[in-house]
């Protein structure tokens, strides 16, 4: 299956959903963008300085890990983790960044800007700024730079300077509103790198083929650690979609279910949740540059999203998971807030793994699943990240009296 | 009477022709009407009404306050129709809709042609959607003698000027500078050269926005384009001093 | 050199240090868990094995990043880095923690204590209980369950029990009392993970053997990445020693210069640093089981010691460095606490990685050194942990403002 | 007399011998002579002067605190030393040097060997250094006549008991339980079959220690040791009543 082979004037479309709806004046920035990316696809000198650099600087391969206690206290599918935990600032988030790093280098840019909603993708790209010399500057909501204010901390650090915006819900996609701002004023020597497999194209193609290395990696090992077999079931978060498109990618070819786990929040109803595909509260609607499902009202202004996990609270899917939910090759799954905290104290005790809350959406439908396979099938979930850089929402989310207490004290010595 | 002849019949009383801005809503319809009341006053040619949007990301910051509080505040398309209707039947101006694609594609092309017709707009403006994307819609709106305003950007090649010259009727958007709306633009050799750039690509009335503010800026939009656009400069003045503020600032328009 | 070769009747001495001072009554649990350390380290098998746990699990091998914006900036050699900050749970000290888990299995205890000080051991330890499915009590000073209150949250978590040791300094030499505590009631059902290269033999030597993975890879690694070369100096941060002992082992027998180093704190002086080593205040002691040099008073009383980075803030320094100082080859320096608040700064701006306060005493020394050096020397540094972990320390060192505030406005929310 | 004498002498009094022992400078070193007044009111055979240590990793809690409050008062080995010179001229008991290695270490083998000669001990108990560590220090201490306490502990195998009893000479401690100090040993079958075992190892007298208590511990160890070792109880009884309850605990024992 090759989704990027577009046919004619259809350049950028997966079925109806994707293409670029940007302002004219970033059309020339776009093409330029386009014909630079697609050169670097075409170039397998291209892919091998991009993993030389993720093996050097981000420790790729992560590897794959098999949860032996997991898979016998459920009693089911035996249980594989593709850990891109273990990556250099914690997720998938590099992947990605890394990879426009090298194609904003070709393009001759000194500047980056990013949104970011949890962070992760922010402090990635700030991590990248640094190690390319790039100037770069993060976006991010006021609403999650309070939240979120250890990646803001780091980034800052990193040298990014971080803008509080103050418009709309205050959240991810008021950020890459101003990102789109930016963008519009500096094109010149800027490059927008967007965070997830969303957005106008290329971007959704071009996120998806950074994180393909992921799958690469994930069916070459799955194999070597089950004597060549591959999983029956492929368990991935789906924020944007752009962890999940890149393990997603390494099992189109076979007989493998894919299963994409959005945020359930607190269950159905609008405004409730960030389920685009497995509740039915989203509709096909154009905003932030590309068609696909949103969760929109019948004017086709956007709706509150809740998740307990920064990461997957958007109101759009990317175009390509759209598709491929339609053609019914991706199944889509949501967990709610409560099951995903009782999934993370799972796992956390009987792995000694720590995913990050949008990771444990995909633990939680494959822990849902597990006991009713055989014991000689295979899951494979994808750990898109950790969650120990998330501790203020965790330990929010696991409602733990200690904590707050040292907070508190915390507080208190800066009183004083 | 077409839309070119309107144009040709305005321009041979006043140039440069004017157009204006409203954001439906926005602080309230009561307002709006107030606001239009004033720009009638002071003869402008067209006004465009903007439809608010949650994500209004090609806009600036006082027009990005005013898409979000008005859709906090509840309004809808409906409403923004009926208003339309409404201005259309009181006033002599030309009145467009302005929005982002997705109020129009969410209800659907032949609903939102319709319904713009019914409510007497006689185009619109819709920033995010390109050329290629428009095919469709343009097809309707011809039909339906409605005129889509393509914008035409510094950033532009001439080659892509000259295909969205040839997609244009009647007139077309000439942005002034990069960025978004809201801020000042310095009407320079730049902006000269790309005004000179566009009236190559196409025979249509060059309207020219982005940060016109003043005196100087109408002048030099008479002598190298056919429209002023005036944004948020407007909105600004209102917000300082409603019907007083933007009584005088059209007067310093020389309007 | 083999320093493991020990000389008859000199079993676990290192020149005159090292030994074993414990307790009679655990002479029979020491004397088993060496019959059992020796007879897996005599078995390819075994390493076999644990090196596959570690790929498995933590990722390994990590990498070596080769940093091509500081060197230039310094100007004089180039300078790489180990990556164990890469690792699972974010330090080296799971490369021992799970070699002693195996060890433990093959022992058929069911249980393992732990000493922490900084958190990171008994971060690594409870994770790695959870994964073997051993019962976990973690010993952690009171003061330092104060402040490193994230990573007891994460203990507990992983479901550990975290006991918040109350006696003496009430910090890291207090909890390995009251680990020793433990032992000598729970012998038969328990293992103790000691951290780091210190204690009673075969500690030393067990924790050396596991680290030594570090140095093995580098010394391959730093090959490769360089023609064949070998580095001219390793640094690496020494707290008890045992990631400074994993990396050096693997250029012992080669020409290259090993740089120790120590917490220098607020500089010489009694009382106001952790450098057994670097500067001269310490002494030849024996306590905690073993012999070495200690920073005590002439009455073989502790002293009180200091430093930014909770890993380096110890009494002790292992006894295999004492004895390669005294040969000299070793050679110690010392980082205060201002050098590396700036070192750390600068890493983060010119590379992205953020290293653990620990390790930054590693880099602080290289960034002295580098810039006299030729553009055609090697300098490598062991990363011995990632510092987002430590945010609440890093932020206070570095003062941070916005960080207070949202502390404080954190706590107002809790207080509500 | 030789210690061994001593023991053999006393035995003809009572039985059993009876040991206590006392945290130099914890709470004070008048405290501490008021505390051994008592002890020695009381009979007790010999005492065990601890010399406070900053990491007493063999103690339980309240020794833990003991020694840690005298250090951190300032407590010095020099004290430690004099008070000891005091206590041996004043009282007919016996005193051992109780304490970690590295009290001795620093001041070096000779050095301590001197002073805790010239103090009047007759021997010393160092819980943390093994035989194999010890064979310079007992050297010198056969030379000085001074007695090295070593501990027998119920997780030696009957091959270690033998090792240890060869090195041993006048009266060994026997560990009673495991863990530290402080806590109740219940003086059952297990207890009475690692005394048999250490009967075995050697000859010389048991010390019996670890959660002595009350009177039945006395009476068991009566029947199967030679001396009843007293620490942490005497220290609560200290810690709650002062002389008076002090004086009732020994009174408790029977002595
Ligand atoms: C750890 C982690 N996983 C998943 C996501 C969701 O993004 P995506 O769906 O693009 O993988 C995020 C986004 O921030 C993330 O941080
Ligand atoms: C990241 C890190 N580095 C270094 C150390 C120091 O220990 P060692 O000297 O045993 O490597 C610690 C101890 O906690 C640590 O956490």
């Amino acid at each position: 299956m090759d989704l990027f082979d577009f046919k004619d004037g259809r350049e950028g479309y997966y079925g109806q959903f994707g293409g670029s709806f940007l302002p004219e004046i970033l059309t020339a920035t776009v093409e330029e963008l386009k014909a630079c990316f697609h050169e670097c696809k075409k170039d397998p000198s291209f892919w091998a300085e991009y993993e030389q650099l993720m093996h050097q600087y981000s420790g790729r391969p992560t590897p794959v890990t098999y949860l032996p206690n997991l898979s016998k206290q459920l009693g089911g599918a035996q249980i594989y983790v593709k850990r891109e935990d273990l990556n250099h600032t914690g997720s998938h988030k590099i992947n990605n960044v890394m990879g426009q790093g090298l194609i904003c280098q070709r393009l001759g840019k000194k500047r980056v800007i990013a949104e970011t909603g949890a962070g992760q993708h922010g402090f990635a790209t700030a991590t990248m700024a640094a190690k390319f010399g790039f100037d770069c500057k993060i976006y991010m909501g006021e609403v999650d730079v309070k939240r979120q204010r250890p990646n803001v901390f780091w980034m800052e650090n990193l040298g990014a300077e971080v803008v509080a915006v103050q418009d709309g819900q205050r959240t991810l996609k008021d950020a890459i509103n101003e990102c789109m701002r930016d963008w519009v004023s500096n094109m010149a020597d800027t490059h927008y790198v967007l965070g997830t497999a969303c957005g106008p194209h290329p971007f959704p193609e071009m996120v998806s083929y950074f994180q393909s290395i992921i799958g690469m990696e994930a069916n070459r090992q799955i194999k070597e650690l089950t004597g060549g077999r591959l999983p029956d079931k492929v368990f991935a978060c789906v924020g944007g979609g752009s962890n999940a498109m890149g393990i997603f990618q390494g099992f189109f070819d076979d007989d493998v279910e894919l299963i994409g786990c959005e945020a359930g929040g607190l269950g159905p109803g609008l405004g409730k949740h960030a389920a685009r595909l497995a509740y039915s509260d989203a509709s096909v609607g154009v905003a932030q540059g590309f068609k696909t499902f949103f969760l929109q009202n019948d004017d086709g202004n956007m709706l509150e999203t809740q998740s307990v996990a920064a990461g997957l609270d958007y109101i759009g899917i990317n175009p390509i998971f759209a598709y491929l939910w339609e053609q019914g090759r991706v199944r889509f799954e949501a967990a709610t807030n409560e099951e995903v905290r009782e999934t993370l104290k799972l796992v956390m005790k009987t792995e000694g793994l720590i995913p990050a809350l949008e990771s444990t959406h995909a633990f939680a439908k494959a822990v849902e699943e597990a006991p009713k396979m055989g014991k000689d099938e295979i899951i494979l979930i994808n750990q898109s990240g950790r969650g120990d850089k998330d501790i203020f929402t965790v330990a929010d989310a696991l409602d733990d009296a200690h904590w707050r207490e040292f907070i508190k004290e915390k507080a208190a010595q800066y009183e004083s | 009477m077409s839309l070119k002849d309107y144009i040709a019949e305005r321009k041979a009383i006043r140039t440069p022709l004017v157009m204006t801005h409203v954001v439906c809503g926005y602080p309230s319809f009561e307002d709006n009407m107030k606001e239009l009341e004033i720009m009638n006053a002071h003869g402008v040619d067209f006004v465009e009404l903007q439809f608010p949007f949650s994500e209004p990301s090609a806009d600036g910051p006082l027009f990005v306050k005013a898409n979000q509080e008005s859709v906090d505040s509840g309004t809808t398309v409906a409403q923004c129709f009926d208003f339309m209707a409404e201005v259309t039947k009181r006033f002599d101006f030309k009145v467009l809709m302005m929005g982002y694609y997705n109020t129009c594609f969410k209800m659907g092309h032949d609903n939102f042609i319709k319904r713009l017709k019914e409510a007497g707009g006689c185009g619109y403006i819709l920033p995010d959607l390109p050329i290629e994307e428009a095919d469709e819609l343009h097809a309707l709106s011809k039909q339906a003698d409605l005129t889509p305003v393509i914008l035409m950007t510094p950033t532009n090649t001439d080659a892509r000027l000259a295909q969205l010259g040839a997609a244009s009727q009647d007139l077309v958007y000439c942005v002034a500078r990069k960025g978004v709306t809201g801020s000042k633009t310095e009407m320079n050799q730049e902006v000269i050269t790309f005004l000179e750039r566009c009236r190559q690509a196409t025979d249509v009335a060059l309207g020219v926005g982005f940060g016109v503010s003043a005196k100087e800026d109408i002048d030099f939009i008479a002598e190298y384009g056919d429209i002023a656009i005036i944004g948020t400069a407007a909105l600004k003045a209102w917000e300082v001093g409603r019907e007083e503020g933007l009584h005088r600032f059209f007067e310093s328009l020389g309007l």
